[in-house]
């Protein structure tokens, strides 16, 4: 009896989790894959169409632009957040004073509700209100910066706020990853006379490669939802200029009531991501098999 | 027993505006369960309500705009208001065209608080007198005007570049050039000739003139931003609902006196609207007594007068005295009157009075695409009678 | 080293640390030099917030958004915690504080916990197929609440808990789990084998290793597991706004109600002064979690 | 009565088959030591014991259970890894009393016998350290306690004195000793150290590759290697083994190896022997003395007197180990610690053949005994 | 040429001071072995002289150059970790080239180099592996490779053969000492083994408590011993202490230990002894034979003989260890591996006192030997 215990406890311990999984989110998922294939507007009615709201979805320049942007702004976020939080976490990790202190104001745009903080981006990337404006008050009569209202450019609006917010947060996980690191094998780095770089570029960062699956899910996870992000800052505007997948799920399926269009938009940001996820989830767990 | 209501009205007058529903509710001896949800114009709010029937669970009453009470009505969630509205005489005092998003198949199912006109336009009378400017009435003397400002270094029209604020121009440009003939068959009847005509192609035209007198900072720009831009003499103009008038008299102005109100150019003679509705949704016996209760506190006159006194919109029965509105509301409430007469009361396409949503919101793209590209004109025509029929 | 008496202070020169040779006093201004750049660009739209919520309407209206308040009034501040009226109750953001805390604090403590166990099964307790578990919890990271909004509120309704405080913490808890096993798991992934095999020599069961072996050596992951959850469930907006109802609505959604508002005025002043106000469970939770982000723990935990 | 039996253990790491069927048994009481070349899967074999690897295939049978499919705990046993494994963030105290506070014991007894064994390991005050603030051989220390805190059936040590001075290892030694006589315990005890497996086990398993090459007590192991592996694994340095073909030298049997004739030794069963076999000749280095300092040992029966000259010397503190060449093969020898022997001058030694073995050159396998005909030689476990 | 020097270090983690003024310097080519207890400041020196830990005050040089403030990369030195610190993500191949990778050394010459170094170290096959898939010496011989494919000015070694077998640790010591030749490299060495410090050291500094106790060639150190520390550490089993007083009988010096007297060796300056004193007479276990054995050992000239009965035998294959009592204390004798003896039964023995050694009771320092009066006693390091 307690032989079988011990062996389907670690079964048993994740059970809760694989239910709510399969149930709340693979169901969840099986079910808007057969929205997507219906007439639904307002409610689910199953109501087959067929492909017809995919044939829409292509056929609509939001849609167009909303991926188009998705590219842009996924990894211009991913990589730039990913850039700035290990640069910053590798500098900490510099028996830094004040480390909190730092720490902490490198976080906070994490605390506050993009509800708001939306508002002050809007304010401060607004030629006529911020950065420009105060530079040329400054003397820098040409000083020009007017992304947030030129069509091509506000998505990159987007990604700096979006940057700023989430910096702080994988700077922490990388900070959590570094200070879990045998300093045996750093030190050993320094005797076998790799410099500083060196030293994270071929020591420390193969360590942390964990680490760089988990900040690529969360960057990944919320570049794909950045909704708050692009409702606050710019609506989705110039125009429709700085859509997004999530804000054109989000509008067709609840503002526009076309949940099967809604649906299919889901169903195929998921393909999208899946194409991308998948190789690198398999190829990181098994390289890990591998090192095991 | 009391009501549950749904509603985005959160803040400063439109909060108050509630209060005031609350109260005449509570006066009732029924208690009254706010569930309010601000945010994106009521999307959020929509967003909620419908959780809340999937999951069984419907408020009494919610807040929602002209059209979306008929989807909801379709779906068959919506209660009956029949014997309340009868009691109340509503089919006599509430305008035609407004009945019109209250009732589905001959029933009444919401009851209609209030009437917003978005056809407006908002002038700073310092800056005009001090220029010697006169009201435009049309589209061209609008551009007269506008080029006239322009060349002071004064920007002609306050804007904030959101999808919405485009398509509230655009209403206007399409009553203002097409008449309320055009309109109606354009935007309402959705009728494919008149999308697709040169009438359409002139309207998209003066769209992009308009743009041209806007600031090049405009996009994202909230409403009141660019009010207080009228505010301060930035700008001289503002095509705008009349909710501008709140901004105004927070800044300590008063609307027809230091602003001038006046009807979009063009568009004089007709009257477009929104109102806001309290959609009732089916409940338990227990509860639909406060809920006709609800419904009909809402249509009563004293109420529709406090109300939007308040709120700063017109009443939506017309027997309510105009006595005490201010002098743009006053002139509301008689063109609403004449409007309901000619039978050029029209719902606002902007504001979810002309079309579904899936419609309205291709219709939009379209227009704000257009206004915030270099698109030409017959472009978007063509973009916007692709766009509708794809949401049809 | 006790992580209790460990302030944020680092440890002395003599601690051991992988810090590494940026011996000459020029890289060491450097490192500090762009340290502090950050910060500094980190805090302008804070600094900007704080004008704006220093400020009076008058000033916010007719002035430049961005400038240091004039004349400061922290009426802003009184008036967005405790007299603002949010739809027909006056009583500013307070009282929703209650209601935040009753589904912040054990939707974290759930999902952490979750999440802890169920990384010390995926990387300890290894069985066939785990990682086909692993992978599919990660995957369903990326599912987009907004196709799970409509389903997860019939199956709240058929659960009977619509509507409520414990059905909003339910939807944080199943849509947290992916995360926090995956923080700790893949944290897990670096500990040595051989702590649990001793534990398990020692006699220590399948729940006496988790508790007393992992842990204490987890808290720079529980620190960001906390961090990622208690942020992502005290700002959630979406499922907040969708799954509770009037009276137990969190505060971003009276936040959101104070500051959202279509056509009436709005008081930017206020709605500056509630968003930080609002933001302080978190920036609070960010200090205290902070402390365990010193090292030391890995350290020394092997030979080989 | 068997406490510990391994049954055909196999274990393979993907393609690595490490471990070859092992199959070996010991009583209760016994003190097992297993020594091999590094690599040779005495490690794995502690943990397929203790149940932290799972085997290929095979049992693990203790106090007649048979516990392959039992969780480590179930097993009752006490473990020193060869890594240490220290729990990081516990005090050393705490690391020592884990396994009693898990077995529930009360706080007091934890902290009475917690006390006893860190006074035995010379550990006391190092009880509120961390091991990130230990030596390599404080933390070995604490390690040791872990294992010696708690009375189990089978305790199995890996290499556990590797990392401590002499002095501190023959103490420990001797403290093992008397735990296994106090608690009659099993041990399994995994060691390089020759000194240690000698002078502990009762028991000595000589592995390598994965396979046992010999089982049996210590004595056995060191005076009748079944194999020219056995026999060069044990004892430092290595014995030397001469390459030579049997000989018939009159009535006497001789190995010829090119420059001189060794007699072969009187204790060797020459039955079996055949003229122009290739045969090894081994001799350990201690059996090889200065003729000039034996010369009136009596109880040297059977010698061979030879000159070399000395390559190096290398004093060692008690003995000094002298390198010539024997037929183009090194030959040590472990002379006195005081002999005055320089390199480069030539000497007589004289070598003390009782102690010699005799190996086949082609099977490697000892030559049997004159005592060993009759009983079968035990060369593998049994 | 001093190579490197070690001036005034001391060093202390918070309170705990584990490091007291050391203070010494070997020249280039110069092979310095550190001994010393568990826990007494070896590995924590080794990093000081690495740069990895910060000294509480004094200076490091090497070659001249005072090396104090310097990174561990400049200071061109390599290390093999007591704890291996071998880098989990990278194989066995890149562990071992990842120096010559930081230096810029060609992929080619860098694949020659590990291939040589693995060959060394027996490690060919298993490159490939990354560190958790190896056993644990070979994962201390990978450690090992990581120092020896370099070139550099100093080698530091932190217990490098510990978990090796004897065989292996033979071949390996012999690998370190041509290196050392061959590059005429200085080399600090870390080790518990006596062998391997008295033989490949050509300087032993040991250790106790963070102060050097003596530092010399390893011949004075075994044979004069400044002290009953040293003494006694050097050496397994530890040279046994005998306390008695100086007495006067006739001409002669003796040492009365109560039931026996023992002759004060010749070789020991009596001039400053003086009756009545309170001394050791440190005999080495190796030093003590059965008299019968050497009954006509010549060379014996001065000798003690006794009669104890054994209350223990420990066999270790080229010896057998008896232990008995003497006065109350225990006394180990370290007999020829064939010696017949059994525990409980009588012997006589007789100690060879020509290496023995007498110190002064309270100070524990040795007193000096006739012809160390003239020069100054060479106790601590220079
Ligand atoms: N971080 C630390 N904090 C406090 N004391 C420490 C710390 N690190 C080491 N020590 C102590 O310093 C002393 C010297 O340690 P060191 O590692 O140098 O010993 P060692 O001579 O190498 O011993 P061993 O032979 O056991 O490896 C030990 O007593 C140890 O407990
Ligand atoms: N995970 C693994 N994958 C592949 N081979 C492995 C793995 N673990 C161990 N081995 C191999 O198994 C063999 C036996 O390892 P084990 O640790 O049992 O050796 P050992 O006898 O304890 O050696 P040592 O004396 O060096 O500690 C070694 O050759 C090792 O390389
Ligand atoms: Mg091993
Ligand atoms: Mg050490």
């Amino acid at each position: 009896m307690q032989r079988l215990l011990a062996r389907i406890m670690p079964v048993a311990v994740l059970s809760p989790t694989i239910i709510l999984t399969t149930i709340f989110i693979y169901g969840f998922i099986v079910f808007s894959v057969i929205l997507s294939f219906t007439g639904s507007r307002m409610f689910p009615r199953f109501n087959f169409v067929g492909f017809d709201q995919y044939t829409r979805l292509f056929a609509n320049p939001r849609w167009e632009v909303a991926v188009e942007n998705m590219l842009i702004f996924g990894i211009l976020y991913i990589l730039l957040s990913t850039l700035i939080g290990l640069t910053l976490a590798i500098l900490l990790d510099q028996k830094i004073r004040n480390e909190g202190v730092l720490r902490t104001i490198y976080l906070y745009p994490m605390a506050i509700s993009f509800i708001v903080t939306g508002v002050i981006w809007q304010w401060i990337l607004n030629p006529g209100l911020g950065i420009q404006t105060f530079m040329r008050n400054l003397g820098f009569e040409n000083f020009t910066f007017d992304w947030l209202v030129q069509n091509d450019l506000a998505i990159y609006c987007v990604v700096i706020a979006g940057v700023w917010q989430v910096s702080g947060y994988i700077m922490a996980l990388f900070l959590a990853g570094l200070r879990g690191i045998n300093t045996d094998i750093v030190n050993a780095a320094k005797i076998d006379g790799a410099k500083t770089w060196q030293t994270y570029r071929y020591v420390i960062l193969p360590e942390l490669r964990p680490m760089f699956l988990t900040a690529f899910v969360v960057q990944a996870h919320l570049a794909i939802k950045s909704y708050d992000l692009v409702v606050a800052l710019t609506k989705g505007g110039p125009g429709f200029a700085t859509e997004l997948p999530s804000t054109f799920m989000y509008s067709t399926t609840f503002t526009r009531n076309e949940m099967g269009l809604g649906a299919a938009s889901a169903v195929i940001m998921l393909c999208t991501i899946a194409a991308v996820v998948v190789p690198y989830l398999y190829s990181e767990i098994r390289n890990e098999r591998r090192s095991a | 027993e009391g009501v549950e209501v749904l509603h985005w009205w959160t803040s400063g007058g439109e909060a108050a505006a509630v209060q005031v529903l609350k109260d005449s509710l509570e006066a009732e001896g029924y208690s009254w369960e706010d569930m309010a949800v601000a945010g994106g114009g009521g999307d959020a709010a929509r967003t909620t309500l419908r959780a809340r029937v999937v999951a069984g669970d419907p408020p009494t009453a919610a807040q929602l705009l002209g059209m979306q009470v008929t989807e909801w009505a379709q779906e068959g969630f919506l209660g009956n208001l029949n014997s309340v509205a009868d009691a109340g005489g509503w089919n006599d005092v509430v305008p035609a065209a407004i009945q019109q998003f209250g009732t589905y198949e001959g029933e009444w199912v919401a009851a209609p608080v209030n009437v917003h006109r978005p056809n407006w336009l908002w002038m700073n009378r310092e800056v005009f007198e001090s220029n010697n400017l006169d009201v435009p009435t049309t589209w061209e003397e609008f551009n007269a005007v506008a080029e006239q400002l322009q060349d002071l270094g004064i920007i002609p029209l306050a804007h904030g570049g959101q999808p919405w604020q485009d398509a509230t121009i655009f209403d206007d440009v399409v009553l203002g050039i097409g008449g309320p003939d055009f309109y109606q068959a354009a935007i309402i009847d959705l009728d494919e000739d008149a999308l697709s005509s040169d009438t359409m192609v002139a309207v998209f035209d003066q769209m992009r003139t308009i743009r041209g007198f806007v600031d090049d900072n405009m996009s994202g720009r909230d409403w009141n931003l660019a009010s207080a831009m009228v505010v301060r003499g930035e700008a001289a103009m503002q095509l705008m609902g009349d909710w501008a008038k709140g901004e105004f008299i927070a800044a300590g102005l008063t609307p027809g006196d230091e602003i001038m109100c006046a009807t979009a150019p063009g568009t004089e003679g007709a009257f477009l609207f929104n109102t806001d509705f309290f959609a009732m949704f089916d409940v338990d016996a227990g509860d639909a007594e406060a809920q006709q209760a609800l419904a009909a506190g809402i249509l009563d006159p004293g109420f529709q007068e406090a109300f939007n006194l308040v709120k700063g919109s017109i009443p939506a029965r017309t027997d309510v005295s105009p006595d005490n509105f201010d002098a743009c509301g006053q002139q509301s409430i008689s063109d609403m009157a004449a409007a309901a007469e000619a039978g050029t009361l029209m719902g606002s396409m902007a504001h979810g009075h002309a079309q579904p949503s899936a419609i309205q919101g291709a219709m939009v793209d379209t227009v704000t695409q257009h206004f915030n590209s270099d698109m030409s004109s017959a472009d978007a025509v063509e973009a916007l009678v692709t766009a509708v029929n794809a949401a049809r | 080293m006790s992580v209790a008496a460990l302030d944020d202070t680092p440890p002395s020169g003599s601690e051991q640390r992988a810090e590494v040779d940026w011996g000459a006093r020029f890289s060491r201004i450097a490192v500090y030099g762009v340290l502090i750049f950050a910060a500094l660009v980190f805090l302008v739209p804070l600094m900007s917030m704080i004008f704006t919520s220093l400020k009076d309407m008058d000033e916010i209206r007719g002035g430049n958004l961005l400038a240091p308040p004039s004349d400061i009034t922290i009426s802003a501040w009184l008036k967005a915690w405790n007299e603002a009226c949010i739809s027909v109750q006056c009583d500013g953001l307070a009282p929703y504080f209650v209601n935040s805390l009753m589904i912040v604090v054990p939707a974290v403590a759930i999902s952490v916990a979750l999440g802890a166990i169920n990384g010390y099964v995926l990387t300890m307790w290894r069985f066939p197929g785990a990682d086909w578990v692993f992978g599919a919890l990660l995957f369903g990271c990326f599912i987009p609440f907004q196709i799970v909004l409509i389903p997860m509120a019939r199956m709240l309704g058929i659960m009977g808990i619509a509507g409520s405080i414990p059905g909003v913490v339910f939807v944080h808890v199943v849509y947290g789990i992916g995360f926090t096993t995956l923080f700790f798991r893949n944290y897990y992934a670096s500990v040595p084998k051989e702590l649990v095999k001793a534990a398990s020599v020692d006699g220590a069961g399948f729940w006496g290793t988790w508790w007393h072996i992992l842990m204490p050596i987890s808290w720079p992951i529980v620190t960001v597991a906390v961090i990622w959850q208690f942020t992502g469930v005290w700002n959630d907006f979406l499922f907040g706004v969708s799954f509770s109802s009037g009276n137990n609505q969190p505060v971003t959604v009276a936040l959101n109600n104070l500051v959202n508002t279509s056509t009436g005025v709005k008081e930017y002043n206020v709605d500056m002064a509630g968003a930080m106000i609002s933001a302080f469970p978190t920036l609070f939770v960010y200090i205290v979690a902070g402390r365990f982000f010193l090292r030391g723990l890995m350290s020394g935990a092997v030979k080989g | 009565m068997t406490t510990l039996a391994v049954q055909d253990i196999k274990k393979s790491f993907g393609p690595t088959e490490v471990l070859k069927d092992i199959d070996m048994e010991i009583g209760t009481g016994d003190f097992l030591v297993l020594v091999g070349p590094s690599g040779c899967g005495k490690s794995t074999l502690l943990n397929i014991i203790a149940g932290l690897e799972n085997q290929t295939s095979g049992q693990v049978v203790i106090a007649g259970r048979d516990v392959s499919n039992l969780q480590p705990k179930e097993r009752d046993i006490a473990m020193v890894f060869q890594s240490y494994a220290l729990y990081p963030s516990m005090t050393v105290e705490r690391n020592i009393g884990f396994s009693l506070e898990m077995a529930g014991v009360a706080k007091a007894t934890r902290t009475e016998r917690i006390k006893e064994v860190a006074e035995l390991l010379k550990i006391t005050d190092l009880l509120n350290r961390r091991p990130s603030q230990l030596s390599g051989g404080q933390r070995q220390r604490v390690a040791m306690g872990r294992a010696l805190v708690r009375e189990p059936q089978v305790f199995l040590f890996d290499e556990p004195l590797s990392n401590l001075d002499a002095k501190l290892r023959v103490d420990m030694r001797v403290e093992i000793k008397k735990l296994h006589q106090r608690l009659g315990a099993t041990i399994v005890y995994v060691t390089h150290d020759q000194i240690e497996a000698m002078t502990m086990a009762t028991k000595i398993a000589v592995m390598k590759g994965g396979i046992i090459q010999q089982f049996g007590a210590p004595k056995d192991i060191y005076d009748r290697p079944s194999n020219t592996f056995v026999a060069t694994f044990m004892g430092s340095p290595a014995m030397n083994l001469l390459k030579g073909t049997i000989k018939k030298d009159g009535a006497a049997w001789v190995v010829d190896h090119g420059t001189e004739k060794v007699a072969v030794p009187r204790h060797v069963d020459v039955s079996g022997l055949r003229e122009g076999q290739e045969v090894l000749v081994g001799i350990r280095p201690e059996a090889v003395h200065l003729a000039s300092e034996v010369a009136h040992d009596s109880r040297i029966d059977q010698g061979w007197e030879f000159d070399r000259s000395i390559d190096v010397t290398e004093p060692t503190g008690p003995a000094t180990l002298a390198l010539f060449e024997v037929d183009g093969t090194e030959f040590h020898a472990s002379l006195s610690g005081d002999a005055d022997v320089q390199a480069g001058q030539s000497y007589r030694f004289k070598a003390d053949l009782s102690k010699a073995l005799l190996f086949d050159a082609l099977s490697e396998q000892r030559i049997a005994h004159v005592d060993e005909t009759n009983q079968p030689q035990e060369t593998q476990a049994a």
